[in-house]
């Protein structure tokens, strides 16, 4: 098998992931198909790293995963603030930009 | 002694200046301020001419330069001063004539409130007319062009609450807007000819000018003295002129203004000379209004619109005659001078005849005046006697001569002319004398007549400061109005014979227009023989008309040509219908053009672009989803595009 | 180094601005008179640049020059040829007048009314659009001008849409509106213009590599700096379009009608007889000196827009119903002889334009504040309310027949010069539209006289007949304009005297020589 | 080509058969993640993905942050992703219908293009060189790890502290609540009630009669209709009100039918005529 494979994979799930940002609604939902689509970038930063014979794409990922830890933190705190404030965690609600 | 030719001007506008800035402190004193002014010009003008006299014929041209006007590069307009025989015999007319109007005036304003304004505006007019005459260039000329149409718009409009009068003014300046424009172009030509519109090089280098360039100038020329001559086809402002007050007509409308053209046409003699289309062009206008104006004098109930009638006739044959070439330019300028003395005299005649009836203007409700009126039915009768041409008094002499210049001109157009001008002769005698008779003779038909109405708006607003009586009591008019009548007279008598003698106006005058003697066809005597045969004639019809028959006090239907003559020959009625109607419907479609067209494709793409971004508003609909749609397809298509360019 | 005479000319009213702005609420007389000493202050400095300004010296003088923004060779820089110094001298004149004229337009209204009318913001704006005009006029580079080209539009939007007349006929939600709305059109005109000629400017940036106009200048002159015929030509009409609209040129014209007639009458005139002037004055400086051939490629068409101008302009008036819009339309028409006047490509055309910009300022302004003095009596700006008021104010209507006989040329005042000389420069090289040129004099007559008539004449209309005749503070505004209508009518000289060798330089730039006439009677 | 070389270009068959296996597995997690109605099960299904993912790691010789993505990924952040889901509860936004118009086609053309080009773009690319992570990972893959971070990444990293420690405040900022006022007593309270004409005595309780006690059933009003202000605000916000008046109306008429047919009686229904009155 040719290790391309991962990166069609890596594809395929961000792919996946990027839709179903476009299709929930439910914010934690979203936020999940968010980190789906990080943890795809991951693995194709692994796959390079392997393609390439050095390390760099693995620390890559180590810092992705890293800011993705806190962005979940911060997201998910928003998250709960939004839905103390209007009682839903629909990202259709907060619509308030436009005119 | 140049240097007093601009206190000529700077007198009368120095009065025009105090009078019209001084206020109501001035109000008491400020008729005598402006006779003083007026009075002190014509000192001066006698001091020059005594001084002028004196000299060679060759030596008579003064200048005075004051300062550079507008200089740019090779455009230099001076403001100079130049005074020749030709300046000096208007100058003397101006200044003497107006200051025996300014003498009247103070009789007859006597009970206008805003007697102070009308000095000022009169003295503005004379300084503005001596500006034209004693311009050395054609762009000072200009100056005093227009400076006299506004004096006369003023004048005119002098009783401005009366929207007649307001109209009246307006028509005036407008018209003569059209033949100013004639100057301007006129002007132009000449900068663009000769490089200068002054007088002395313009005239020393006509004969280098293409024939064509000449035409075009002296035809503009021509357009202009139409303009302020009254002259066909820009004739109509002079009837409605009359609504100004009587002094007005009698000083702007008759003596000096309107003459204005005439004097163009002979200042720029040189350029006629050498552009014989243009001087035929300036015979046709002449002749052809020398009939206008005398058919309309016949219709003419009003008694000054009669007048007005027949002094664009009399301007007719100054044009005329200055149309002749050299043969015509002398005569056509003591013709003006005559005419001048005799023309005031009869509207200040008539002036004084309406100051006593009650500011009534209707001939029909005059009738057997001269016993009431004596002095202004003599100075009147003379003043009619010297326009008729009645052997050995003013007109007689410097009509005689047109006519016979007409002749002169020889050939076919000699004959035509010299038709034209005895019909002219016995249509003046006609309208003439039926003024004569149906203000002075016949039954009194003011009397027993019907009360005014209150309501019913008087002719002339003046009355209501004098008291409206249902019937006049025609009474002569102060000394001071009478004095002025009788120095005129005087003028109308003699001054044709004075001129004659030797002919000593001819000598004077030669050297600035020069002079040729025509070869006639007619010998002069036939010429004579022949006027005064129109003389009789027309007098004769006219006594047979009105002298035998009672006159009746509201005008009969009459035949076609008098309702037309009436209504100026419908010349008016085609401006209005053309011009006026036809300039509303312009204007007033050009607003709703400019709203509608210009601003409309403003405004509509200004709508358009707003109502796109209306639409695409709508894609802000603050779903987050749909901005992460627009992202996402975004960045789709910017790898796609990537990739393209990658693969090309 | 010397003193910075030109700069402290610019700054001195902007700090007047700012200070005039910085006044307390409730002092609005002290901020009245603030902005009237710095407008004086500043009228004595225009006539030191005056004085120091030397006809015959150099063509640029008086110059300043800084480096600004290095990276893009743009510099602060300086210089008045006599162009330039005529039309300074007359922003600062007007400027007082405008002041005093406006000295109650902007007080609070009567209790009641909703709007708030800040005198001090009122004051500040016009000094503040004083600073930027002059530094207009005074700017050789071409970037600096373009800011401040611009910049004018500020606060005129909030001068036409913040401050109207007291009194409207269809109340005052009607009003604000349609000011708001003239203000917005004026706005956007002239934005879209000035968006376009920074295109221009940028493109002119990228050919030249700076923008200095008088490097650019000679640069064109000895043939270091080609341009290709295209570029020149787009280049050209980049400029000249943002310049039309703003002079305003038919058919870029109808913002002026309705953001005169909006605005009050002082920010009217400061509209026509001041910032629109910094339109024809910049087609002058830089349409003609950075781009001769195209000048010379556009003239035919420019002049033909510059005739119907005249004619449309005038026409237009004739059909006015409402004081200020006749009068703005009369502008027009002023407007298009000024261009043809730039555009006849002679010394007296030229010469001609300069001396219309300077005249017509003066008449407008007369004719305008007075008009303004009427609408503020009746509270209307019909003509169909008015009649008669020569009877009831005498004074009154005599000043405004001399700006209404300023309006229409009439020998002896002011603008019959300037419009005579236009009108010989454009026939000596374009009969024809010289010929056409002079059909406008005759319309000019037309509308002016049926305004006064309308106005002036007739029967007094009962409710003018209470109407007071011109105050004290009044005739100190007109009197003056009027002495100088009459002064510069009579003996010009003065101003052609400065005029005359710039007109030169720039003719020579755009290398047109006057045409010979056909006959040589004047020997040299 | 050595067979070192080789083998850089291809996998064992064991790893082959775990990518095809596994890599199902995943897709089908990352497809339900999307598509499960629930959010508990969305959660699952990525926290499996997420599993998944972590093998694909170590296979790919990450081995470290293979654990890391257990650890940290799956252990803390999906248990996190519950936890807020338990907080929320399940919500009306939980429905897979869609309400923005267009916004499914929409999403799923720009999903399926872009999907599509990024696959096009892989395979295009010449990915030929694979030199495998043996001489990188020769003295342990942590140590190379550790190696590049604290030398070449160094500042990245501190900078990633620094964000971190961002985010945990900022997380705390947003969800923490400062009481900016006073707390209003129980009697400020009743007067504002009392002074805005609410409902002034105490709720109503939920349940009907002795039979339904639950918290999520609507108490009946005397004229048998249930009244919502007898649940608590957040079950009604989340529309998760059990009607039971029609049940219990049932058994009623049940009953009675029951009585009726023992008693023999005939029927006056003055109960149902009233009810019928009463809601007109």
């Amino acid at each position: 098998m040719n290790p391309v494979n991962y990166l069609y994979l890596s594809a395929l799930l961000f792919t996946i992931g990027a839709t179903g940002v476009l299709i929930r609604r439910n914010a934690i939902v979203v936020f999940m198909c968010i980190e789906l689509m990080l943890n795809a970038c991951n693995l194709a930063f692994v796959t390079f790293s392997r393609m390439h014979g050095n390390l760099d794409g693995q620390v890559i990922a180590f810092f992705t995963m890293v800011v993705a830890a806190a962005e979940v933190v911060v997201g998910l705190a928003i998250i709960v603030s939004l839905f103390r404030s209007r009682h839903s965690a629909s990202v259709d609600d907060a619509s308030l930009m436009k005119l | 002694m140049e240097n007093l030719i601009a206190l000529l001007v700077a007198a009368p506008l120095l009065g025009a200046a105090v009078l019209l800035c001084g206020g109501r402190r001035l109000d008491a004193v400020g008729h005598w301020i402006g006779v003083l002014m007026s009075t002190l010009s014509f000192v001066f003008a006698v001091i020059l001419f005594a001084d002028l006299l004196g000299k060679n014929a060759e030596h008579r041209t003064l200048i005075q330069h004051l300062w550079t006007w507008i200089p740019v590069e090779s455009f230099q307009a001076d403001v100079t001063f130049r005074l020749d025989q030709l300046s000096m015999t208007f100058v003397l007319l101006i200044t003497g004539v107006g200051s025996l109007i300014h003498l009247y005036s103070v009789g007859y304003m006597e009970h206008d409130e805003r007697r102070r304004r009308f000095f000022g505006y009169l003295n503005l007019f004379l300084a503005a007319m001596l500006l034209l005459v004693l311009a050395d260039n054609y762009l000072l000329l200009y100056v005093g062009w227009e400076g006299v149409g506004l004096a006369s718009y003023l004048l005119i409009g002098f009783w401005q609450h009366k929207p007649s009068a307001a109209t009246a003014a307006k028509k005036a300046f407008l018209v003569n807007r059209v033949g100013d424009m004639g100057l301007s172009i006129a002007i132009m030509l000449m900068f663009t000819t000769f490089g200068t519109f002054a007088f002395g090089p313009v005239f020393s280098h006509a004969g280098d000018a293409s024939e064509g360039k000449l035409t075009a100038i002296a035809l503009m020329l021509l357009l202009a003295a139409c303009g302020k001559s009254a002259q066909v086809p820009l004739q109509s402002w002079l009837g409605d002129a009359m609504e100004g007050p009587t002094p007005v007509s009698a000083l702007i409308h008759a003596a000096t203004m309107v003459t204005a053209g005439v004097y163009l046409i002979v200042r720029s003699a040189v350029i006629f000379n050498g552009a014989p289309d243009a001087q035929t062009a300036v015979v046709v206008v002449g002749a052809v209004t020398l009939l206008f104006g005398a058919i309309v004098g016949c219709a003419k109930d009003d008694i000054k619109k009669a007048l007005a009638g027949s002094t664009m006739s009399q301007i007719g044959y100054m044009v005329l005659a200055a149309g002749l070439g050299p043969i015509g330019y002398v005569f056509a300028i003591m013709h003006l001078v005559t005419h001048g003395f005799f023309k005031a005299g009869l509207f200040l005649g008539a002036g004084s005849v309406m100051h006593g009836m009650n500011d009534e203007v209707d001939m029909r409700k005059y009738g057997g005046l001269r016993k009431y009126m004596p002095i202004t039915f003599i100075t009147f009768g003379l003043g009619y006697l010297a326009i008729i041409g009645f052997p050995f008094l003013s007109g007689f002499f410097s009509k005689d001569k047109i006519i016979e210049a007409a002749f002169a001109k020889g050939g076919t157009e000699g004959w035509i002319l010299g038709t034209c001008a005895l019909v002219g002769a016995a249509v003046t005698a006609f309208y003439m004398t039926r003024v004569m008779l149906m203000t002075f003779f016949g039954e009194e038909r003011w009397k027993n007549r019907p009360t005014r109405s209150p309501e019913a708006p008087s002719a002339e607003p003046a009355a209501e400061h004098r008291g409206e009586h249902a019937e006049p009591h025609p009474h002569e008019s102060p000394k001071v109005m009478t004095i002025p009548m009788i120095v005129l007279a005087f003028g109308s008598v003699f001054a044709g014979g004075l001129f004659s003698i030797n002919n000593s106006f001819l000598h004077w005058l030669e050297p600035v227009t020069g002079h040729s003697e025509g070869d006639s066809p007619v010998s002069a005597g036939a010429v004579t023989g022949a006027t005064m045969v129109c003389l009789v004639i027309g007098v004769g019809i006219a006594y047979a008309m009105y002298g035998r028959r009672p006159v009746p006090s509201v005008a009969p239907r009459g035949s076609l040509l008098t309702r037309a003559a009436r209504r100026d020959l419908l010349q008016d009625d085609f401006n209005h219908v053309v011009l006026v109607r036809g300039g509303e419907h312009l204007t007033r479609s050009l607003v709703y053009v400019d709203h509608t067209l210009v601003d409309g494709v403003v405004n509509g793409t200004a709508a358009s672009v707003g109502g796109l971004s209306g639409r695409m508003r709508r894609l802000q609909n603050g779903f987050a989803r749909s901005y992460a749609v627009s992202m996402f397809g975004g960045a789709a298509i910017i790898v796609a595009a990537t990739l393209l360019m990658r693969a090309v | 180094m010397s003193f910075p005479l030109l700069t402290a000319t610019a700054v001195l009213p902007a700090i007047g601005a700012i200070a005039t702005a910085a006044v307390p609420a409730a002092r609005r007389t002290a901020a009245k008179w603030l902005a009237l000493t710095v407008s004086l202050a500043t009228l004595a400095l225009a006539v030191t640049v005056l004085v120091r300004f030397d006809p015959d010296g150099g063509r640029y003088q008086l110059t300043e020059s800084h480096a600004w923004i290095k990276d893009f060779g743009v510099r602060y820089e300086l210089g008045v040829d006599g162009i330039a110094v005529a039309l300074i001298a007359l922003t600062a004149l007007l400027i007082p007048f405008i002041i005093l004229a406006g000295w109650h337009d902007a007080d609070p209204l009567e209790t009641g009314s909703r709007r708030w009318r800040p005198t001090q913001g009122f004051f500040a704006l016009i000094l503040g659009v004083e600073a930027m005009v002059i530094i207009s006029f005074e700017a050789t580079d071409v970037f600096l001008f373009y800011i401040f080209f611009e910049a004018m539009l500020i606060p005129m939007y909030f001068l036409i849409g913040g401050f109207g007349d007291r009194a409207h006929e269809h109340g005052e939600e009607a009003a604000s509106t349609q000011r708001s709305y003239a203000a917005v059109k004026f706005l956007l005109y002239n934005l879209v213009g000035g968006l376009i000629m920074l295109a221009a400017v940028i493109g002119l940036y990228v050919v030249a590599g700076n923008f200095s106009l008088q490097e650019i200048a000679q640069a064109r002159a000895n043939g270091s700096l080609h341009m290709a015929t295209s570029t020149e030509r787009w280049l050209f009409l980049g400029f000249f379009f943002a310049f039309a609209v703003k002079a305003p040129l038919w058919p870029l014209h109808t913002w002026l009608p309705n953001a005169m007639q909006e605005s009050t009458a002082p920010v009217a005139v400061l509209i026509t007889a001041v910032v629109d002037k910094v339109g024809t004055f910049a087609m002058l400086r830089f349409c003609l000196q950075l781009f001769p051939e195209a000048s010379k490629w556009a003239t035919p068409v420019i002049l033909v827009l510059a005739l119907i101008s005249i004619v449309y302009g005038a026409l237009l008036a004739v059909g006015q119903r409402d004081i200020k819009r006749l009068v703005a339309y009369a502008s027009i028409s002023h407007f298009g002889f000024i261009i043809m006047g730039i555009f006849a490509m002679t010394s007296q055309g030229q010469s001609g334009a300069t001396l219309y910009m300077v005249n017509h300022g003066i008449s407008t302004a007369a004719w305008m504040l007075l008009a303004g003095f009427l609408i503020s009596r009746r509270g209307s700006r019909l003509i169909a309310d008015y009649g008669g008021v020569q009877k009831v104010a005498p004074v009154l209507a005599g000043t405004f027949l001399i700006g209404t006989l300023a309006t229409l040329s009439l020998p002896g005042l002011a603008p019959f010069v300037s419009e005579f000389l236009v009108l010989v420069g454009t026939f000596t090289r374009y009969p024809a539209i010289g010929v056409i040129g002079t059909f406008g004099i005759v319309l000019a007559a037309l509308y002016a006289l049926v305004l006064y008539q309308r106005t002036m004449t007739g029967p007094v209309k009962p409710e003018v007949s209470a109407m007071p005749d011109l105050r004290a503070r009044e005739l100190v505004v007109v009197a003056p304009l009027i002495v100088l209508l009459i002064f510069l009518g009579v003996y010009p000289k003065p101003v052609t005297d400065i005029v005359n060798p710039a007109v030169k330089s720039t003719l020579s730039d755009v290398h047109k020589k006057d045409p010979k006439p056909e006959v040589e009677a004047v020997a040299k | 080509m050595s067979p070192l070389q080789l083998a850089a270009y291809s996998t064992s068959t064991g790893e082959a058969f775990q990518f095809w296996v596994l890599g199902t597995v995943a897709v089908i997690g990352a497809l339900s993640t999307v598509f499960m109605k629930k959010a508990v099960h969305s959660a699952l299904s990525l926290a499996g993905t997420m599993i998944v993912l972590a093998v694909f790691y170590l296979a790919n010789g990450a081995y470290f942050l293979g654990i890391v993505q257990i650890v940290v990924y799956t252990g803390a952040i999906m248990m996190l992703f519950l936890f807020v889901v338990m907080l929320v509860g399940v919500t009306a936004a939980d429905s897979l219908k869609e309400t923005i118009k267009g916004q499914r086609w929409l999403a799923l053309l720009c999903g399926l293009g872009f999907g599509i080009l990024l696959l096009a773009g892989i395979g295009n690319a010449s990915l030929k060189q694979f030199d495998g992570l043996a001489e990188a990972n020769a003295n342990g893959n942590v140590q190379g790890l550790a190696a590049l971070i604290f030398t070449k990444y160094v500042f990245a990293f501190e900078i990633t502290g620094a964000l971190l420690i961002t985010a945990a405040v900022g997380a705390m900022v947003l969800t923490h609540r400062e009481r900016t006022e006073r707390a209003k007593t129980q009697r400020e309270l009743s007067e504002q009630r009392v002074r805005e004409g609410k409902y002034v005595p105490p709720l109503p309780a939920p349940g009907v009669y002795a039979r339904h006690n639950a918290v999520d059933i609507a108490g009946l009003l005397p004229d048998g209709t249930p009244s919502e202000l007898t649940v608590s605000k957040t079950l009604r916000d989340r529309g998760q009100i059990r009607d039971v008046s029609a049940e219990a109306l049932n058994d009623l008429r049940a009953l009675e039918q029951r009585a009726q047919e023992r008693l023999e009686r005939t029927e006056i229904e003055p109960a149902t005529f009233k009810r019928e009155e009463a809601s007109k």
